[in-house]
């Protein structure tokens, strides 16, 4: 593996250097029809799970083929994706915010060969490749994030519990049979590299140990004062501390930190300031379970997801605990909700204490909000409930 | 042949939704393939130690990468997450594992040769491995080692034309929904107004002068399909402020059961035949709609734009011609003081070419975070320490009941010395006159 | 003036001392009608302003007539009510928890003369002793506190305030034509010695100024770290000063306080713990007006009264100012509520942009909250609103 | 001829509404007129000097009040608020002008012949100057000195049979709806609960041994007569689990405009014929009542009982017969933290005469609070600062979807190191061995 230059040159980087030019301008990747309605658009149809049309003012529709995707994608299965595009789309496509594959076409006989193109082509394994689906009152793509693939402070998988949440809920991806969209996403920590914080149903992994404290290293990796002050809750203070050095055998006093572990909750914000606080931990670690968040104005304001199970632990590689959660979650919503009622407005009308019946989960303290005088709003101050 | 033994991850090649474990073997084995076609800048093996270190986490419960270092490219503070492993001597191929983020296209469409650029880039110089897209919206190419960076970042300029997306301290890579180019409720251009923010402060983006990240994400309506009200310190959703355009025809099509409701999207289930009262009407939240004459009316002064009905009946309903924009601020994940939606700003904005409007309510922000600011303090966390009150004034926007979802509570007004007549300094003589001790 | 001994021997306190026997017991004092049918009351009606009805098991009934009273009442008034009440109703009377006056009687027949001698009965001044009213859908008592009756710390005075007040919407109190009964209460400072966090208007005396230091004092007469640590905002400090001696003409230094002005929002909290640190001033003091609280759980939940003026002046004695934003309150709710609709639930039904707007009230910045991190939740998060 | 000219307070003696400044001189009159019957223990011009001073803060709007005094009668730590006014030499009368706490029987009703002789008390060794009642429900006398406490004291508890009620930082005086009485809603004896709680505390009413205040309030019924909910440490608040008892003939006679809506609560303006389906079926909160045949229907097991529809229809509906009260925690005005309302923290307890129930949630909340809370902290601060899970935790009790109104939004769940495997304590050698540097 001989190194190969791109033609820059490490002594005189600002030979030739291009910066600030941003990205390209969408236009140049715009399908024709796309192109020459912009702006234009009069209405569009859900024509089954996974089809968009959308009329134009000058009579043009423009056909969408939505399909899923795990998002972590090689270049193969990428240029796979390209390939598909240049067969039946003049070479184009787009993704959507939620890392679903769009493919489009400019007129209604071309769908179904596109269609049936993208379902055909499956991984060994069995699972499809490009699944067609993601529309209207359904399920579509989990947001996710990197997990144990790429991150440092994850408290668990985001890609194994995507997939085996999708898997679980499959048949809904495919289907619009649902009261209203449904989002799940999944965030590997408190970070919650997403909107986990505002989905119908969040997944969120969650530390539950206090960071080891490794105080032969916190000198020399951290900024003790810039620890201290990352700690939302003061847990942490500066401290002295005698180790014996590895080569030497030596006794010497360092300069470290000390954690009171009562009152950490285990963000892990610390760590980011300093790695020699890491968290990870094969017990601690597990899954956070939230629900009745939603990002849209309609009919209700935009809200938070709240929390609704405490913990579950790292059952890889397929979770089933965290799997038999979201079938709960998902069929009580289905059974109870009206249509048009997203999944936080259903817990919101039925009432938190019904919640928890029909859904068949425990409430347990953990629930209760206990994080700062906000907490207070949201204990119940009226004798309204239900028994 | 697989490197590692991966029992725990290949029981994720079963089921239905497309295993992320079969594209990376996929992948992997490709560039097994290959090797002899491409001269790889980085290991061939580098998605096969991928396997085998996330097969690893899976049997450890734990995560094996370091504490990210910090890498990047000259001149730039940002577009490059750093990553090692901690087990280099059994995973070589991951021992560096960086990340790139590149700037997406505003909307995310793409024309395949492009694409087909970016892969052969990649699959030379990088592991081959992406994720379309990040959650902020970047292209993220996933692993890479540190000497091909200023290579990579090189051909993406040069031969691309292409630059890279923010991390760090400072902007970030601003995203959008795909608005007008193919949605009827785009209220404003989102793919140009954020191409053109974007290009704007450039400089902001890629050298990080700020006390944390800052977002812009652009939403064409109140649907939110970027989810800006939830994930930006800067949230552009448009809107509009003269009335709903009716189609009475269409509305008695909907009424007669002719056009499926919210456009087909309830099709897969048997909700009975549609009920304009019950599905529409009675779901308006400000309840300022209704029939009569088997015609829709809509008292409009007080309709909040919520988007129901419009989504219920789009071939009957449009949204209205006098369109624009609300800007709200703040919105943020959890780390560290909870976390924040985006707080209503400016009501309403009209959008012209000059975005003078919006920029200067970004820069006045901007002057007053960066002066203000803490370390690792989100614009949300500023204004919750320094009050709604300092945003309103550093904007110089007037105070407006559209500000508050209802006015405080508490009584606890911080009333400023010149508002208060004689001021704040007394004399505990001249007092003591009229109230001896 | 001799001094009449009670039998209490000041040299022997303990000598034939009673403690702790608490309260008469009420059944002492419920008259034989209510007495009789406790607990087994059908159902009420009111038939007419101020007249109640109660329907018993029995068939007995009980007719309650109302009257205003300003609470504040010397013997000679109180005795006059006595009279009244064993001119009618057998010895027996009782006290609303909103301070008006109940007099009972058994048959309907005694209610008219009942009812006759009440309104009859006025001061020289011309205003009603016992105005027959407070029922229903209607106004009522105004519940009010000390002010500068009796109190240390009022901004304001509760009295004539609410004489004002009441004189403004007297009417109301003898009408029952609102779309829900109108509780308006009034606290002559933040210490809100009364419900005034939850009623439909809330009339509230506040400061403008931070503290006066009297520095003379704050060492003799207060606890400073109690002061210190009395202030909700951290804007007190511990200090030293040079101070002049009243006789001697000497200086010297003297524990005392420093306050951080910008920080203080004038609760006046520091004052309870430390007389040395006066707030009362004539330009600053005042009055905020709050609505939309209520108590009740019928429909929607108990909830706090919100800021929707942030000051008015004392302009005594009849506070016109007061008097008019009172009615503009007033008169915007009773226009657009519906039946049954309390004035927080029609603030909220219309939204705040509308209250505003069909008030005539000026939103000011000090409507924002700016208390805390609750302050963030009361923001608008959405693009629902109104133009 | 008044003591002193009151120009402005005079003008307070017009309008309806009965004036205090009339009431205020018509007793200074009969002062002035008695003082040769009655050997008045306290000065004649009490009440004169009342006025001159507050007509001196009505120019000055400041108040002429010292800042309380301690006094008080011995043994007990409260009872009397002692008071001082600042200019002694103008208003001789009311240098001391302390206040007297008489605790009221519960529900505030009285025989004549009681208020007499307290009237004569007052007048004789007080200013005869009164509010009936105290924001808290005391009877409160206003304005004596301090000589005259003990001897007040010994006149009310020998001849009256009656005790002071609280202030300072102890239990404070109970106070309750009238209750069953004289209203059909009660769903416990409001005024029993409040005489035996009283009762049973009244070393904790007399003697302050709290962190601060504390006090009870007994409403019969979600209405919320006494306001509990928002003003007392512990509220009781009556309930029932069974079922509304619907009188088919009474809803019928409603719907035919027979009986008046609300008891006629509306009675003053025409809100046009009653329509059952608007006004009561349409607002219920929770949407669980409907017409059938003539018939109303309520799914009881989604009503909350709020009320609604049995205030409206008194006659034909009626509370459960399964009844109690929940306790809910923590009201309090807003200093220091921010007002609160009360949190529900007992959904149902049944009242039984031993009260045990009643007094174990009291008790155990107590031997925490004084505990635990800090000086001049209510409970509801406490709760606040440790955690409502404390609260379950002291009192023994489960927690339950009914103690929120939605659960926690943010993640940061504080775990006990007892319900995670392992504990917290770990190695850092251990960690090392997976985790090399
Ligand atoms: C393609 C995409 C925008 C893009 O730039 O990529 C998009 C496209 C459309 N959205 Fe969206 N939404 C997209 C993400 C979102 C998001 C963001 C998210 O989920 O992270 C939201 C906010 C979610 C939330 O509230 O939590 C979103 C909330 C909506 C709503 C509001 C639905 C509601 O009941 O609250 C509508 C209206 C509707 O569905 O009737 C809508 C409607 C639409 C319409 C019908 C707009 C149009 O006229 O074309 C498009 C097709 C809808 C469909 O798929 O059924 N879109 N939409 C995104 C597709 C994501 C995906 O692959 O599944
Ligand atoms: C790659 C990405 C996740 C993904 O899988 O898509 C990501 C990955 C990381 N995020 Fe993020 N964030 C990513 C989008 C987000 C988002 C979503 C968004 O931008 O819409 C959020 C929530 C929105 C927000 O900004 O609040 C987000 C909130 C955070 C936070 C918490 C910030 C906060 O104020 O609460 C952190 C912690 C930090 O900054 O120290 C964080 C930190 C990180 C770091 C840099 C880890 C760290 O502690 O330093 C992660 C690097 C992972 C890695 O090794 O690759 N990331 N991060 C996303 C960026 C890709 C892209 O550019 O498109
Ligand atoms: C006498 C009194 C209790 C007492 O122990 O003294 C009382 C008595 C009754 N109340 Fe009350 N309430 C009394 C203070 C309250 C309070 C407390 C307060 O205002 O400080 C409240 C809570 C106020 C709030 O929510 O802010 C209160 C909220 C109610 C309600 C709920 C009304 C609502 O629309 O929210 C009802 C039901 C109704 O009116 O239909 C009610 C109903 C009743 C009934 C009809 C109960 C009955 O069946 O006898 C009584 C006559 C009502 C009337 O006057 O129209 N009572 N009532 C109090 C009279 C105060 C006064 O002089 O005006
Ligand atoms: C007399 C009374 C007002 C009235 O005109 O009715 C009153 C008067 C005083 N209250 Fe009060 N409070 C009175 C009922 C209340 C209530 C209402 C209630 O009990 O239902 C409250 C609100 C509920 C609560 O307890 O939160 C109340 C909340 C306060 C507070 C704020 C407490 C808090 O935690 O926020 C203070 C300040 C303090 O304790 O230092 C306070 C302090 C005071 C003091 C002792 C002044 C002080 O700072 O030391 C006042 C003495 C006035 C005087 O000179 O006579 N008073 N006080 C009420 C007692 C009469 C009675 O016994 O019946
Ligand atoms: S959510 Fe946390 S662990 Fe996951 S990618 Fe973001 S920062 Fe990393
Ligand atoms: S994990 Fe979070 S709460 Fe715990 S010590 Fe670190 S910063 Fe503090
Ligand atoms: S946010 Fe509005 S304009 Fe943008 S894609 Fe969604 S529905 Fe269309
Ligand atoms: S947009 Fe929403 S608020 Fe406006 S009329 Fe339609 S449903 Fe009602
Ligand atoms: S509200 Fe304030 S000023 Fe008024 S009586 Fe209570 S403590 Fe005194
Ligand atoms: S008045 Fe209140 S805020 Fe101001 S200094 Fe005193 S205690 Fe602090
Ligand atoms: S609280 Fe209920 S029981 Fe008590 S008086 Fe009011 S309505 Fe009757
Ligand atoms: S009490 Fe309230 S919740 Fe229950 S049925 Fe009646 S109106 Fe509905």
């Amino acid at each position: 593996m001989a190194f190969i230059s791109s033609g820059y040159n490490p002594d005189k980087p600002m030979e030739d250097r291009i910066t600030d030019i941003g990205p390209r301008h969408y236009s140049e990747f715009l399908p024709p029809v796309i192109k020459n309605n912009k702006g234009k658009w009069l209405w569009h149809e859900i024509l089954e799970p996974g089809v968009l049309m959308h009329k134009a003012e000058s009579g043009d529709e423009v056909y969408t083929v939505r399909c899923g995707s795990p998002r972590l994608m090689g270049t193969e299965t990428l240029r796979e994706a390209l390939e598909i595009a240049d067969k039946h789309c003049d070479g184009y496509l787009r993704f959507t915010t939620r890392n679903n594959i769009e493919f489009m076409v400019d007129s209604k006989d071309k769908v179904q060969p596109l269609k049936d193109d993208l379902q055909s082509r499956k991984h060994e394994g069995g699972s499809y490749k490009f699944p067609v689906g993601g529309t209207g009152a359904g399920l579509t793509n989990i947001v996710h994030t990197q997990g144990w693939i790429h991150c440092h402070t994850p408290a668990s998988d985001a890609s194994g519990t995507v997939k085996v949440v999708m898997d679980e809920l499959f048949e809904e991806f495919q289907q619009m049979r649902f009261p209203a969209q449904l989002r799940i996403s999944m965030a590997c920590c408190l970070n919650m590299c997403g909107a986990v914080h505002c989905s119908d149903i969040a997944i969120l992994g969650y530390h539950r140990k206090p960071p080891i404290i490794d105080h032969k290293e916190v000198e020399n990796l951290c900024e003790i004062p810039l620890a201290v002050a990352a700690c939302p809750t003061a847990a942490i203070r500066p401290a002295k501390t005698t180790i014996t050095d590895d080569r030497t055998g030596e006794e010497k006093t360092v300069k470290t930190v000390a954690i009171k572990n009562e009152r950490c909750m285990f963000c892990g914000n610390c760590y980011t300031m300093c790695p020699a606080l890491p968290l990870t931990d094969a017990e601690g670690d597990g899954l956070v379970i939230m629900a009745g968040g939603k990002v849209s104005n309609r009919i209700s304001e935009p809200k938070f997801s709240k929390v609704v199970v405490a913990f579950i632990p790292n059952e890889t590689p397929r979770w089933p605990s965290l799997a038999k959660c979201m079938r709960q979650l998902v069929d009580a919503y289905v059974k109870g909700a009206k249509k048009y009622e997203r999944f936080g407005d259903w817990a919101e009308r039925i009432g938190w204490e019904r919640f928890f019946e029909v859904t068949g989960l425990e409430f347990t303290h953990h629930l209760i909000d206990d994080f700062r005088d906000p907490a207070y709003y949201t204990w119940r101050q009226t004798t309204n409930f239900k028994f | 042949m697989p490197k590692h033994e991966t029992p725990l991850l290949d029981q994720l090649e079963s089921g239905a939704w497309p295993s992320f474990v079969a594209d990376l073997k996929r992948q992997a084995g490709s560039r097994q393939q290959k090797q002899n076609e491409i001269e790889f800048q980085i290991p061939v093996d580098v998605v096969d130690d991928l396997l085998g270190l996330l097969e690893l986490s899976y049997v450890e419960k734990e995560v094996h990468w370091k504490h990210g270092g910090i890498v990047g490219v000259f001149g730039y503070g940002g577009g490059v997450i750093g990553r090692y492993c901690d087990q280099p001597e059994k995973f070589p191929g991951v021992a560096h594992f960086h990340t790139m983020r590149v700037n997406q296209p505003a909307g995310k469409y793409y024309k395949t040769d492009y694409l087909r650029q970016l892969c052969d880039l990649w699959d030379f110089r990088g592991s081959g491995l992406t994720n379309m897209h990040g959650s902020t919206g970047d292209i993220v190419l996933l692993g890479t080692t540190t000497p091909q960076l200023e290579e990579i970042f090189y051909e993406l300029t040069h031969k691309m034309d292409q630059d890279l997306g923010g991390s760090g301290s400072n902007l970030r890579t601003p995203a959008a929904c795909l608005g007008e180019s193919r949605c009827e409720w785009a209220c404003y251009d989102t793919q140009e107004l954020c191409y053109q923010m974007t290009m704007e402060y450039q400089d902001e983006l890629h050298r990080p002068a700020f006390p944390y990240k800052f977002k812009f994400k652009f939403d064409g309506c109140p649907n939110g399909c970027v989810a800006s009200i939830a994930r930006a310190d800067m949230s552009f959703i448009g809107t509009w402020r003269d009335d709903i355009r009716i189609d009475q025809e269409a509305v008695a099509a909907y009424v007669g059961g002719e056009i499926k409701p919210n456009g087909g999207a309830h099709a897969g289930k048997d909700w009975g035949p549609f009920d304009i009262q019950k599905e529409v009407i009675d779901l308006c939240p400000t309840k300022c709609m209704w029939m009569e004459g088997g015609k829709l009316n809509i008292n409009d002064r007080e309709c909040t734009r919520c988007m129901h009905c419009i989504n219920v009946m789009p071939r009957a309903l449009r949204i209205g011609n006098d369109r624009g924009l609300s800007i709200l601020c703040g919105a943020k994940a959890p780390i560290l003081d909870g976390a924040q939606l985006g707080s209503l700003l400016v009501p309403f904005m009209k959008v012209d070419e000059s975005y003078d409007g919006v920029k200067e309510v970004i820069e006045n922000i901007w002057d007053w975070w960066m002066e203000e600011g803490k370390n690792r303090e989100r614009l949300g966390e500023t204004m919750k320490r320094q009050g709604f009150q300092k945003l309103l004034e550093v904007t110089g926007i007037d105070p407006d009941p559209r500000h508050v979802s209802e006015p405080r509570h508490n009584p606890y007004i911080f009333w400023k010395e010149e508002e208060v007549p004689g001021g704040f300094e007394r004399d505990i003589n001249d007092y003591r006159s009229r109230h001896p001790k």
